[in-house]
């Protein structure tokens, strides 16, 4: 964990003081409330996998602005300045428990981790290197979807990273996502959904439209827990919700268990 | 700006009634009369002409965006009905239900038995409840995927007709999953070993829309648009403005024009004059030659070259560069930048 | 058609006079309330495929008692005499238009249609034929499930029979399944619903758990049309109900479909 | 005759009672005191251990359905927390919802990781009703197809614990395809590219039974049922008359021992003495062993050999013969008879 010098928080949930470090320590999760904030790429990098095991790959794709779209090369610049990073995902082969795998995080700081050509490649690269060197793919998300600057292009990558794992279920080998906050719309429609296995975090917003989206359409009767991991979880749509704590566990055994045979 | 079609149409609808006016008058008139509004009738009609010949002659992108959804447009069924033989409707996922804004079944297309999928709209009010406004629900995806499946195992080609605004956002799609059903949709398409063709015929609604458009051939209706959010919403959220719609639908470059530009689709199908809307007999021709043209174009490949196509076609999509560098970038259109 | 002697009759539904002539010219509908009467094997066949394309195979199969289940002898000369057959299947190969293919044809007449081990052999050597020439199978379905009297031995024809589904689904085969009045239990719930095309004829009994059982288990607010072919349109179990009327020019159309292209 | 497991093994279990209570009695007891208790409980044991020996020496069709349904017989996850490590559990069907009836996961036995899945019932009230009584939906059954589904793509063998009355017979799970899960649940495993083993732990009742049951081997335990209607179900149709049960019971050859007689299971394993309730830890190892043995025994065979030895297996079964004729009949155990 990236650990800066001491300072008050609050949690975002309950509001309480919090302190920094004690945070950090607690891998971010809200010592009262039980709250999971939100990681960058770093942070999770950092307390999934083995020390010194991550490789980053392909961190120098950079986005471009075919459509010459109002004010993106802005929110790029900006997503840079915020995340150190070229685009919103971050991806590279590591290991759990000694297991390979080759790896994609989101990083929502990054306009909000939007997915537009070089998040879908990223992705794509992830999927097809784990296809080749018949490894599991783990893929955190955390996304508000398709990354509106790219038009049709970004609904593309939806169909470019749905191909993917295509190719890796053809091949046999596991696809593993874990859906952090928030996973939604273009991305939960597309590669996020189509993992073999599906981990979720504590209160995750994951969901398909937008509460703006869902607002035009005059949607009613909203359940209290709608668009959260929990509520995914009853419905049937993912694995399981899985605690910020254990979740390095969960995954090396599951990664255990799809490594063992090959 | 014209928010709507009929509001945009509105002086050639008021020409077109004032004609149909005359033409009803001139049964009982008497000759005079009659020599007189036959005049007329030629005057009006040359004027129609001239203002349609105008009008469509110069389409932003927001007046697309309103033809595409235009009441009076052909639906999927109506392009079945025109162009589709021995035609079987199927119904049902199989698992929760039979969602109306997505239909499906078997029928030919020319000497070809094909499965036929395509989103549909309703025509009046009634109709359009049915169909949820051609908004599909996760059981919508997964009577396609069921029939993709079928066409796979016997060797048919699937033909798609894309129309819908977007996927149902509501909270039972939700529930059951609307998010995994479009993704599942996409990679059943992924999987088949035989031709597909996909057709937008009016609105392609983001991932409603790629749900069932993962094809080797897209192929779009020339007022046709395809969007990775309606230009109101992206207009909402950009510009805290659902009224900047025809702004945003001149940025999101949504129109058949600016995919192919873009090379996301294969080829533009002409829409009679005026609009499929004004000549739907001659509109779906236009449609059937396009399809049987690709299939049979597809028809060459082997199972595995039709797969191979269609996951090639879609890898190539993407533009992005390396940061500093220059490395060859086939699956780019754009030039390399830095940032 | 059999046509008897005319006699009076009264429709099952509506009640109503009918005569036994007119009601076998209107397939056994009534004229009155389209009530679908039963068909035998024989009128099914006869109103379905071309004129004398029908040939019987294995009408010489007979159950046995292996368990000595008490009645089962008796029940089974029962069914004999009611249908002149020695079970409750009768298959062959037909051509519907010209379209060549492999048939099953339940009769309710015998013992309710169940399916003990000679209706499994029948229906399983139905699809097996029709894999190996590659025709599609065309079954029609009566019963009111699996056969008790001979235990185990039925449930496992459940399994053969799924089996053989699977064969046809792997060699790319269609299976057409159309269910009749009734079609319940372990019947549905093997290589009914397996099939690629489920067609069904109005108000037919479709479900999996009889009345008998349903009221044991307390089943509570049942919907007025319950286990109907219509229930089961509505959520999407079936692909259509067709009036018997039009049923063999939408079999022969679904036939020609996937014959052209073999 | 005794209509529940508690009410037939009454004298037991009040011995038991007593045994418990002396034991009790125990620690508090004066030296002579205590020796007598000692010398009652060595007595009581020794009754309960003959009672025992004979009761189950000679166990009926309907007392091992009694047996079967004992409310302390261990269930799927009993086994899986005695013979798994590793075990994560997997939830949902990706369609409509997570089946508590029906439990799936990944785990290993011995050394092998394998995908796991088994009916499962409620110890208490409130895990009853979770668990519906371990009578599966539609979406149960769809949750193990998806789990068998990633067993044979990431070629992990499949294990099978099968206990269960019923599938849910409600308006639910007919409105959602009850028979259509079933179904493409056993059609599902006939397509496995790898080792499939089915233990029946307490009842295999019918189609909820058999659609996560036709797997490669299939072993039952010494005091499971295995039946296509439940025996009360069967007198209630057939004697019209529900508590002739035991007769049902009977006539339906419902144990293990009629089963593996009748040649649809591969073999029985032991329970600890006095049933697996009196001996969980014990039985769970004979299991464990069992199944080990049966994937190790499979674990030779292609995946082709392994669809096919399924498939085979099915297809040999069933009793027929040919109508006055001498046919050879490869796949009927009875002679042939004239009707
Ligand atoms: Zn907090
Ligand atoms: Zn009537």
């Amino acid at each position: 964990m990236q650990v800066k010098p001491d300072v008050f928080l609050r949690c975002a949930k309950c509001a309480k003081v919090l302190f920094s470090k004690e945070l950090a320590k607690n891998l971010k999760v809200c010592p009262h409330c039980d709250h999971h904030h939100r990681l960058t790429a770093e942070e999770r990098i950092a307390c999934t996998f083995d020390e010194n095991s991550f490789q980053e790959l392909d961190a120098d794709l950079i986005s471009c602005d075919p459509l010459e779209f109002p004010d993106y090369e802005q929110k790029l610049a900006r997503g840079s300045k915020a995340t150190g990073r070229h685009d919103s995902i971050v991806r590279g082969i590591a290991r759990i428990d000694g297991n390979e795998v080759s790896t994609a995080v989101a990083d929502f700081g990054f306009m909000g981790g939007s997915m537009g050509s070089v998040a879908g490649e990223k992705i794509t690269r992830t999927l097809e290197l784990a296809a080749e060197n018949r490894i599991p793919a783990v893929v955190f998300t955390a996304s508000g979807g398709a990354r509106m600057q790219e038009g049709l292009i970004s609904l593309m990558q939806m169909a470019k990273t749905a191909a993917a794992c295509e190719l890796l279920s053809e091949n046999g080998v596991p696809h593993i996502c874990v859906f952090t906050d928030p996973t939604m719309a273009g991305v939960l429609a597309s590669y996020a959904s189509l993992a073999d296995i599906i981990l979720a975090e504590p209160g995750a917003l994951v969901g398909f439209a937008g509460a703006r989206v869902s607002a035009q359409a005059g949607v009613a009767n909203v359940p209290k827990d709608f668009q959260t991991s929990e509520f995914n979880l009853n419905h049937g749509m993912i694995d399981d919700v899985v605690h910020r704590k254990t979740l390095r566990s969960t995954l090396s055994a599951i990664v255990g268990h799809f490594t063992r045979k090959r | 700006m014209a928010k709507t079609w009929r509001e945009w149409e509105k002086p050639v609808l008021e020409l077109e009634d004032v004609i149909q006016k005359l033409k009803q008058a001139l049964p009982t008139a008497s000759p005079e009369q009659a020599a007189q509004i036959e005049h007329e009738i030629e005057r009006a009609e040359r004027a129609r002409e001239n203002y349609l010949r105008i009008k469509y002659s110069r389409l932003g992108a927001w007046e697309r965006t309103l033809i595409s959804r235009a009441e009076g447009r052909p639906y999927t069924l109506d392009y079945i009905r025109a162009i589709v033989s021995d035609w079987v409707e199927l119904h049902g996922d199989r698992r929760f239900g039979d969602d109306k804004a997505i239909i499906g079944g078997l029928g030919k297309i020319g000497e070809t038995s094909c499965v036929i999928v395509g989103h549909q709209k309703g025509r009046d009010l009634k109709e359009r409840k049915l169909r949820n406004f051609g908004m599909a629900k996760p059981e919508g995806y997964r009577k396609a995927i069921r029939l993709f499946d079928m066409a796979d195992r016997f060797q048919l080609p699937v033909v798609a007709f894309i129309d819908t605004p977007a996927a149902d956002p509501g909270v039972e799609s939700e529930s059951r999953g609307i998010s995994e059903a479009i993704a599942a949709g996409m990679m059943k398409m992924f999987s088949l070993r035989v031709p597909a063709v996909a057709v937008v015929i009016g609105e392609g609604g983001s991932g409603g829309a790629i749900g069932i458009g993962a094809a080797n051939r897209v192929l779009m209706l020339e007022h046709s648009i395809y969007s990775v959010i309606p230009p109101e919403g992206c207009a909402a959220i950009l510009w805290r403005n659902a009224d900047a719609g025809p702004q945003a639908a001149a940025a999101l470059k949504l129109t058949a024009q600016d995919a192919l530009e873009l090379g996301l689709i294969d080829e533009i199908i002409p829409e009679a004059f005026g609009g499929a809307h004004r000549g739907p007999a001659e509109t779906a021709q236009n449609v059937e030659q396009a399809i049987t043209r690709h299939i049979n174009g597809l028809a060459s490949m082997s199972g595995e070259q039709l797969k191979l196509d269609r996951r090639t076609k879609y890898r190539n999509m993407g533009v992005f560069a390396v940061h500093g560098g220059s490395e060859s970038l086939p699956f780019s259109t754009a030039p390399a930048q830095s940032s």
